[in-house]
């Protein structure tokens, strides 16, 4: 029996349901020494801002128990430099590109979604909305639901109806369920989830904190429960809305744990820092995992821990 | 496809040995085919604590000495200073332990094509990649002095096999217990002049080199320094590990020190800048 | 030079700033035989509830990288049965006692404190207001300013001046130094922070949800960065208010770190389960730490890393 | 002070032997003085991963064998399946290496003042206590026959010294690689009454030990089983191993197998309700 292994977020379609997690892969050059890029799903670009940013002070970054904070405050190029150098260069490679777009005001983010939608390779953008909203007092646009669908409802305008949106939330929140809604009602094709949790590890040598940012995003395997619970609580209430999710995704099981909670693709973040090849390996191990367990198509599996027990055998039918 | 990690390989590294000398330890493993490609200044990363580690990071280190002859074919050699958690680990790796490594990383300290005055300056374990540079710079006809300094005597690593491959040593510890008391930098500006030092080779921590970086410039000689910053991936994807730079234009770069480094420029890291906000973008 | 590692709560003195967590120390007899249950700052007891409760289903645990889901459901014997055995054993041994309550109706927890007013040897009440409020579609107390702050007022007016109390916070919001203000301002005496994350974990085998509850609470060393944001954030806000900090402490650095983010005591939970000794032995190591940084008072510590590096000198004087 | 965890003592135990018997690691540590308060049916919890180790609580295993003579003094014998992480980490420790314990944790298996007729019936690694417990029961003048069942031969385990304390060895495999073909509770009814058993001690997986219990109880004849339900902490702190028990009043208590078992009378467990919600309170 053969496994249809592709999987799709709205209209986009993947040969593969493993991605990196932006942020993590740079724009992927860096990685194509360890695997070609155009065998996983898809690269997802480190979110791109309108100006080149040089991002926080160093120190960014320390390890903390089965998990790292990061403060990296989206260094980058700026749109003009990644159109003209980053996407062309991963089109060459035959990858599949989703370019994560940030910004600091919702016409700012417009802007993006127009500099991008008549660039040719793109799959998809991811909307980081984890980022300070420079209107509203700084306020994190993901923990606000009106901002969130702000943010949304300008790119989805801006950029009309084909190119999909998939919103990135933060799991620094209340009710997650309720900023997935407000998303998706403004036009947001999916949901990625998680990012980042918003942490602090304190220097006892110097006693200040450790990171040049103060704060810093904690990821890796210790954040990976409150990933699949995020997953499992939106697919629950939106189960028609693909999810690509991640959060501490370090080996097949770990992928395919996400793919019954719900998720429709995994990205794979922080693994890579200590494995480069981990999304390749990961892939190969989902693959096997997900055959092993007698499914026929990767989208059979998605969401499967929601189904009764005794509807097991409605498995092959779906 | 890029050139960026261009030799890079992540393999299984047997331990052949691990000695302790003074407060590190001297770590032999057995790589194969990669040493081909290892040049002094490039770095190894190494996974630490084992399979359920909850250290989920790589470690970081110097190539103190890469060989491609001998029973082991290609070995690697490493001082390792026990440090903290993730690096006592891996002093605690006995004959036979296997680790995995990703290597060479970085770039190299860059290798004059004329014979000229060369001086080495190492802090700490920052002489670990010495003393391979050394041989290479005296098999291109350089001169090669070096001087290494510590806190203290047992942090200055100096392997007789070493010492050959120089000129001449002088040693400082802060504490008088060896050599002379002081630091690399008390009488810099005299040995450059009275040597008539070409370029200047550096390896250890972000202060020293800031300062050796001064009178470098002062003086008019090319600094090249092996900068230690934080790393989270080692290989470019994550951008922890940046230093600000300056660029020709005059504006700041922030540069990942893992592939655009570790070996920098010295004259053109704005020191005063490291770990400061930078809002001049690249 | 000696310190003085004593700690208050509010009006509540301890000899010492280390505490077991509620939940993770039953009332203290299972811990007795390894070590004397009065050298620690002070035993907070299992959340109790009014009537006695069996618990939800297992499996109750799931271990995770670096931590642990429980899904304990707050099993206890009920106010009568604690206030007749546990309490008066607890003063037998010479331990000072913080009661952590638990209800499901503002008027729970209210009676819960009527209950306990007037029983002797009680040095402050722990209100974990992380349960559902059967009275707001089960929404958690914790994760709503408005249940949080009548939770507490309820209590507060019940108790009458006399008893501290410590409310005990969810991370699971968008914004806890809010509610931190909230249960302040209803007459909380200090905040303990942090309760569990919520967190899942999906069988791969089963492909169920492993745990019986679904849902679990993430505890343990993976939680730590987030804890010590939670702590550095409220006492940023509310210098003033005293913290019992928690999540993840494993040995005297860790406690070191909640001490210089802000809290006046710390309390260890998932620790114990790996090392029954981990409370005084994490004791002893903070005591080591602070002394060597030159601290005559473990209260000129606290919330250290606020201060700016030019005011170290300061360190004695406060 | 309370009683419960009386005798349990956290020490630093040696591995003096690690071997492999059939599908399982036959482990030998060496714990000294603490040998004298453990009893078949009594557990041991260990820390694993070491020191930087993601794994944060320990693992539970049953004392397979006490003794506290011989050369290294107090031992104590495992029987370990390599399952999961821990455990693997388990089986993977050589001689010499040190483990974190604490033990014994539990209660024991009870032992009856007269010589009655015993049958024990373990399920895979469940035999390991068992041959202790024979031993025992031998010395108070008991009849001893042993029933062991495991889906495959290498799971069985089933040592040479121990058959010798025992009356009688039956062995089932489901797959037919050794012995009988089937289950151990295949025959218990004709065992029980051909052999005039009064009392059942049973250790292996629950489903065993239910079906044990239902056959027991209409048999009328005493059944002592240990159950297996994980634990956090393994010393009746955290709550997470309870198990629903029918108490003399007809309520149900969820009672911790950590300090109220592992070794319970099976009569009175709910075994129908393992894993549900038990709305009846203590
Ligand atoms: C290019 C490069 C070359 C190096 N060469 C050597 C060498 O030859 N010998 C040697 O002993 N050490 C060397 N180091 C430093 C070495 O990487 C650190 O001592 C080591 O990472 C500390 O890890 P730990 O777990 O022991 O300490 P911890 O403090 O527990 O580490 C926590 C985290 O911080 C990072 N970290 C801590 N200290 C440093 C540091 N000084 N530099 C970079 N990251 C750090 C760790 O990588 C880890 O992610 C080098 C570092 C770099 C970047
Ligand atoms: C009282 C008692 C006695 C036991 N005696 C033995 C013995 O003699 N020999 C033996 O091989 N095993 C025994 N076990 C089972 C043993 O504890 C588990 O196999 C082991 O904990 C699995 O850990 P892991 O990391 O390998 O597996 P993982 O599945 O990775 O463990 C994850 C978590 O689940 C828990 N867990 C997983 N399986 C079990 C299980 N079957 N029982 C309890 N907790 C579990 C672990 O403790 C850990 O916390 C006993 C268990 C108990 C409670
Ligand atoms: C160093 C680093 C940089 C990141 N940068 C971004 C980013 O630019 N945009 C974004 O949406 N997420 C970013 N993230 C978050 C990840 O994409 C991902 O959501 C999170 O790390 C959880 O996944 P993981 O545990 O697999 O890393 C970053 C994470 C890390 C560790
Ligand atoms: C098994 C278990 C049971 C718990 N029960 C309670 C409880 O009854 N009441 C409560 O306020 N917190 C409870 N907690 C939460 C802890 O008190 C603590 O806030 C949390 O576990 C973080 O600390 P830690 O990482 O040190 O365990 C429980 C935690 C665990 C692991
Ligand atoms: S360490 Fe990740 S970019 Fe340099
Ligand atoms: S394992 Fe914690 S109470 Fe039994």
């Amino acid at each position: 029996m053969t496994l249809d292994f592709s999987t799709t977020l709205g209209p986009a379609w993947f040969p593969a349901p493993i991605f990196t997690a932006s942020g993590c892969a740079s724009s992927g050059k860096e990685l194509a020494q360890f695997f070609p890029l155009k065998s996983i799903g898809a690269i997802v670009t480190k979110s791109i801002m309108v100006k080149a940013r040089p991002g926080r002070p160093t120190p960014r970054m320390a390890e903390t128990p089965s998990g790292m904070l990061n403060s990296i405050g989206l260094q980058g190029p700026g749109i003009d430099s990644f159109i003209a150098n980053d996407i062309p260069w991963l089109v060459e490679q035959g990858a599949r590109i989703i370019v994560s777009i940030a910004g600091e005001t919702v016409d700012e983010y417009a802007t993006l979604a127009r500099r991008l939608r008549s660039v040719p390779g793109i799959s998809a953008l991811e909307v980081n909305i984890s980022c300070p909203n420079v209107e509203n007092r700084g306020m994190v646009f993901a923990c606000d639901p009106v901002s969130s669908r702000a943010v949304i409802d300008g790119v989805r305008r801006t950029l009309g109806g084909d190119l999909p949106i998939i919103a990135k939330l933060s799991p620094d929140v209340t009710d997650i369920v309720s900023i997935a809604r407000e998303v998706v009602d403004a036009g947001a094709d999916g949901v990625a989830l998680i990012n980042t949790l918003l942490g602090m590890v304190i220097n006892t040598e110097t006693m200040r904190p450790h990171l040049g940012g103060k704060t810093g995003g904690l990821s890796g395997p210790a954040i990976r429960p409150v990933a699949v619970r995020a997953i499992y609580q939106v697919h629950q209430a939106l189960p028609k809305i693909p999810i690509l999710g991640m959060g501490g995704v370090r080996n097949g099981r770990d992928a395919f744990e996400m793919i019954l909670a719900g998720a429709s693709g995994v990205s794979v973040g922080t693994a890579t820092f200590g494995n480069p090849k981990a999304a390749i390996e990961i892939q190969s191990e989902l693959k096997a995992l997900v055959s092993a367990k007698g499914f026929t198509s990767l989208k059979s599996a998605v969401g499967f821990a929601h189904r009764e027990i005794d509807s097991e055998s409605a498995k092959e039918s779906m | 496809m890029s050139t960026i990690n261009r030799y890079a390989q992540q393999i299984s590294a047997h331990v052949l040995s691990n000695k302790r000398v003074g407060q590190y330890h001297q770590i032999l493993i057995s790589v194969g085919e990669v040493v081909k490609h290892c040049r002094p200044g490039n770095f190894i990363a190494i996974s630490v604590g084992g399979e359920n580690s909850g250290m989920v990071l790589r470690r970081a280190f110097a190539l103190s000495r890469v060989s491609d002859r001998g029973e082991f074919g290609g070995t690697l050699e490493l001082i390792v200073a026990p440090h903290g958690s993730g690096s006592r680990w891996l002093c605690s790796q006995t004959e036979g332990a296997v680790l995995d490594v990703i290597t060479p990383l970085g770039d190299a300290f860059g290798i004059p094509t004329e014979p000229v005055n060369t001086l080495l300056i190492g802090g700490g374990y920052g002489s670990a990649p010495l003393f391979g540079l050394a041989e290479v710079l005296k098999a291109r006809g350089c001169r090669v002095d070096m001087i290494l300094g510590a806190s203290s005597s047992p942090k200055i690593y100096a392997p007789l096999e070493g010492k050959r491959s120089v000129n001449s040593l002088k040693i400082y510890t802060e504490d008088a217990s060896s050599g002379i008391h002081g630091r690399v930098t008390d009488s810099l500006e005299e040995i450059i002049e009275n040597d008539s030092i070409d370029v200047i080779y550096s390896c250890g921590p972000m202060a020293m080199l800031a300062a050796i970086s001064s009178i470098a410039q002062s003086a008019g000689v090319v600094h090249q320094c092996a900068v230690e910053e934080s790393m989270a991936c080692g290989i470019g994807v994550c951008m922890t590990c940046v230093l600000p730079i300056r660029q020709e234009d005059g504006s700041i770069a922030m540069l990942r020190s893992c592939i655009d480094g570790p070996v920098m420029d010295g004259s053109v890291v704005e020191w005063d800048r490291v770990g400061k906000v930078n809002e001049v973008a690249e």
